[in-house]
């Protein structure tokens, strides 16, 4: 029989959806017709956030990270979830450290003492990937391919402890390896603009934004701005998201916050580092109960930051070009 | 007359002095961002840097504010807005020359450790961030530099985790693995030293020490013995101009550069 | 021995080029320096399109084509190439009939009964793909992977026809068409905007430019317009290819005619139905005589065609929304 | 009282009355345009038409013109301008409902040739443009409806060439070959009879035909005997409605609707 050497398969549990469940899941469940999806936190996790659930999020707690939906996970006390952790920081921590997470599939792991003391504890099961072939996996997801060929992770151990598989390349007989979709059940992604429909913009690098809502059952979007549909129209080249890969639009000014995003305000430094010096469970619970548990809503929440502190963080963003 | 600078300056001159100009460099989050901002500034004014969140050929701002590297500071003006696949993208198909990486261990052959230390991996004794985007950079570009404090317990015949890859992973090359050919690791600067790699044996070699060190004494603060260049050159400090930049302009709140052991050097 | 089941396997000749030698012409070839690119059809065509060489284009004779590098390529009466003829329509026919073709690697090889002449006699030899898995071929090609799963061709004559290969993938189980990477040798491209060092912007649709950019040995490019570098670091969202990717760039205004370019002028009907009535060579000689030949360059061709149709085309492009 | 109209007005407006609002629908090149735009205009104005070359959600500005569809017009206000990978793959993901397809030859499964005629692949008898985006859309989208002048020779028990994929290839089901479970032909529009394809046995099943006409007639003219649905259903001729706005608005040079023989129905 004519067959393609395999040379290595990785050992890793892999959430891996079947491309025709998808694609049924999406003919069923994403909507394409343009309804009004715009509704608050809380709405949109306890709709579309459920225990257990495969979770992803794009860009980081530094710049454009989705911090209040990530926050009302916490609130809601969501349980057992496996977290899609690509080039993100602190959002991590703070989801295993308020015990939201069963399992990490890491690409970048950041930071501090604390979440790695869940993992030698053995509190969260992780899985090493890498930031590229997290990416590669959601690529794959959203062509609707069932796997994706790629020149990383080769002879590495992070490719042992992955899910990827190696296999010769009928065509150059290279090594290559093949990496599995990614099918995340849901995503919650920041932007800087959205219309009530869930077409959105993003300003500045974009991640893997697109393809991260492509790859995703459920998508939660938070925006800084709910502009009309017709923006985009005028601009089709630069719409990030259209309508229909979009769940749910909450309208979050400052929802990156302690992060920043471009175009509106810069990070809180001050904040950040109270985060990043949290280094026992003490310390996590302590921070919970005030910024997360005792405060209602993203707007308690900022109220409780300040009027005075985000004037300020506003007033660093003075770079508007390629923004607007 | 004496100069004093921390192990960080010393790594960050050192690694920015070795870019070529006209080149395309994959920079990572930290330590390689100020190596490239200062080679833009002093040496490679026309350096083009590459951000793996999407960002192409931006001239970062100064000061340099670590944590908001996908921020309107450190993307400034940049030639193209993109995604990660494509950042990525550029890489594998062959368009990225120079990569620079941390690294918490380092092999023989160049492959690293961001992983963990232990010799259990679900139960590790220390456990890192993992990969980031390093796997990527040191599987696609043509040239890696990895830039590492000289710590002996840094040095290790096998890395506790190869995170990324080197020349030769568990006696198998490059190639062997399917990994692009003639790419990989450049150089290793640490706080004491510079590094190539033999063009044979594809082993860790000596080519360079910090002005007033001795090869002995770098090699002692190793875990095994490198190959040893025949003509090993002296590492010269930071200069005035390259300090004067880095604690003035680039890092003024020594986010950075303040970091590790405090060296003082005659010069 | 653990392996992967080959399917089946299609029976084409492909262009390939091992992944390793395309990033070694990367590495050698492509210059990382912002230099200068600008020169006209004539010097680019001559200097980076060979006899024999894999020619791609982007984008069709109805818009945003490179018509003025197709005609410039007639003129120097390049041959044995073997043309990507993914949504493309009148480019491939005129080089054909120009005998500068051998074969064709067909997603849709439009139209007339000229062409489709030249293949049954057997004068042109095709291999018959699929827009979708060209360009699938060219997203390999330039993601540097030696090939991509894919979910098309499955079942038909087309595979057959075509260079993929139908393995079982290891994750789904699930008969998936492996398509093998495409790296053309050389590219054209035309361009709304361009700037000297070959940073390029496409408004409208975008089709393959940047994959085929990306994946191709040399590329020329083609601008109506060229602008100051600035333009592209104000906003680079927008950047559709960065220099480094492009060999030379051609100042051509009107580039794309008898084909429009959105912003600047609609495609001339007349001259596309001329075009399109050729039925035998007598008449493609004829064309080729009074448009190719005969004309030493794009500004003498544009001076045959008159400004007061050039001002009619122009004068047609009524809607710039989305164009600037 | 009777009505005119062509093969093509009937065939366009049988489709467009097929389409659901509130769907995605990839468009090819020319007839399936018009019927998009019909459709729009008459009964399903928040249908979202989807361009391979990379449009999404565009709304076609009349009168339709046939050479420029990446032009201003036919993408004019388009929600998202994008690749034709991304487009490609919004369909394969799932996210694309229907396609409109044509063809020059299909068989009992619905699979279609628009590659060429004859036996021998390499000295073709009759050779047409090929694919181009049809394996995709009749590969990928949930529902394709092809539309095809009917004539007895175009209706084959195999094609002379797959070009695109019916619901049994050669005896393989689509799952077996490995294309996306539940997808496929949906609905088959000629000239004179609209055919949908059995539950069971997924043949080519008659299912209306152009009042005026009988089941008989329209059999007749075809290369194999489809099965019949119990209730054939009259396929109602264009409306006045309908012909208005195709020979008014949409289409008043006649580039699409004038092919075709014309037909005169009493009504």
């Amino acid at each position: 029989m004519d067959f393609i050497e395999i040379i290595e398969r990785g050992e890793a549990e892999i959430h891996y959806i079947h491309p025709d469940d998808f694609r049924e899941y999406v003919r069923d469940k994403k909507n394409r017709e343009m309804k009004d999806k715009l509704m608050d936190e809380r709405e949109a996790v306890k709709k579309f956030v459920s225990n257990g659930d495969y979770l992803a999020y794009d860009f980081s707690s530094l710049t454009r990270g989705p911090q209040s939906l990530i926050r009302e996970i916490i609130r809601q006390r969501k349980k057992n979830l496996w977290v899609c952790a690509k080039f993100t920081l602190l959002e991590t921590v703070l989801l295993s450290g308020a015990g939201c997470v069963d399992k990490i599939d890491v690409g970048f792991l950041g930071f501090g003492p604390y979440i790695a003391r869940k993992v030698q504890n053995g509190e969260v099961k992780v899985y090493d990937w890498s930031n590229g072939s997290i990416t590669y996996r959601l690529v794959a997801g959203a062509m609707g391919i069932p796997f994706i060929a790629a020149r990383n992770l080769l002879g590495t151990d992070t490719l042992k402890h992955s899910g990827a598989v190696v296999v010769r390349c009928p065509f150059s007989n290279t090594p290559t390896a093949l990496m599995p979709a990614l099918n995340p059940d849901v995503a919650i992604i920041h932007v800087q603009e959205a219309d009530i429909y869930g077409n959105a913009r993003v300003y500045g690098p974009t991640v893997a934004t697109l393809e991260t809502a492509m790859a995703s059952k459920k998508v939660i979007i938070s925006a800084e701005r709910i502009v009309e549909t017709i923006e985009f129209r005028k601009n089709p080249l630069m719409t990030t998201l259209p309508y229909y890969l979009v769940d749910a639009v909450v309208h979050a000014p400052f929802g990156a916050y302690p992060g920043g995003t471009q175009g509106y305000y810069e990070m809180d430094s001050e904040h950040y580092l109270m985060l990043t010096s949290i280094a026992d469970d003490n310390a996590m619970q302590k921070y919970l109960e005030e910024y997360v548990y005792s405060v209602d809503n993203h707007e308690e929440f900022l109220a409780k930051i300040g009027m005075d502190k985000l004037k300020q963080l506003i007033r660093k963003a003075e770079i508007l070009e390629g923004y607007r | 007359m004496g100069v004093e600078f921390t192990d960080t300056e010393f790594m960050i001159c050192n690694a920015a002095r070795l870019l070529e100009d006209y080149k395309t460099i994959f920079v990572g989050w930290g330590i390689p961002q100020v190596v490239a901002i200062l080679a833009e500034k002093l040496y490679t004014p026309n350096i083009v840097q590459v951000f793996e969140f999407g960002s192409v050929g931006h001239q970062s701002r100064t000061p340099f504010l670590r944590g908001t590297m996908g921020g309107p500071t450190n993307t400034y003006r940049a030639i193209q807005w993109c995604s990660m696949n494509l950042a990525f993208s550029y890489a594998a198909a062959g368009y990225i020359d120079y990569g620079v990486l941390g690294a918490a261990q380092i092999d023989r052959y160049g492959n690293i450790n961001s992983t963990m230390i232990g010799d259990d991996y679900n139960k590790p004794k220390v456990r890192f961030p993992g990969s980031g985007g390093g796997n990527e950079v040191a599987s696609f570009c043509w040239k890696t530099i990895f830039v590492m404090a000289h710590e002996k317990r840094r040095f290790v015949e096998r890395c506790d985790f190869i995170t990324s890859p080197g020349h030769k992973m568990d006696g198998k090359t490059r190639e062997e693995v399917g990994l692009a050919r003639n790419s990989g690791p450049y150089r290793l600067i640490t706080s004491k030293a510079m590094f190539d790699f033999d063009e044979e044996t594809k082993e860790l070699r000596l080519i360079g020490v910090l002005k007033g060190l001795t090869i002995e004494e770098v090699i002692d603060d190793m875990g095994f013995e490198p190959l040893v260049a025949d003509d090993v050159v002296e590492l010269e400090p930071p200069t005035q101009e390259e300090l004067k930049l880095l604690r003035e302009d680039i890092d003024p709140y020594g986010l950075i550069i303040s970091k590790g052991a405090k060296f003082k050097v005659e010069i």
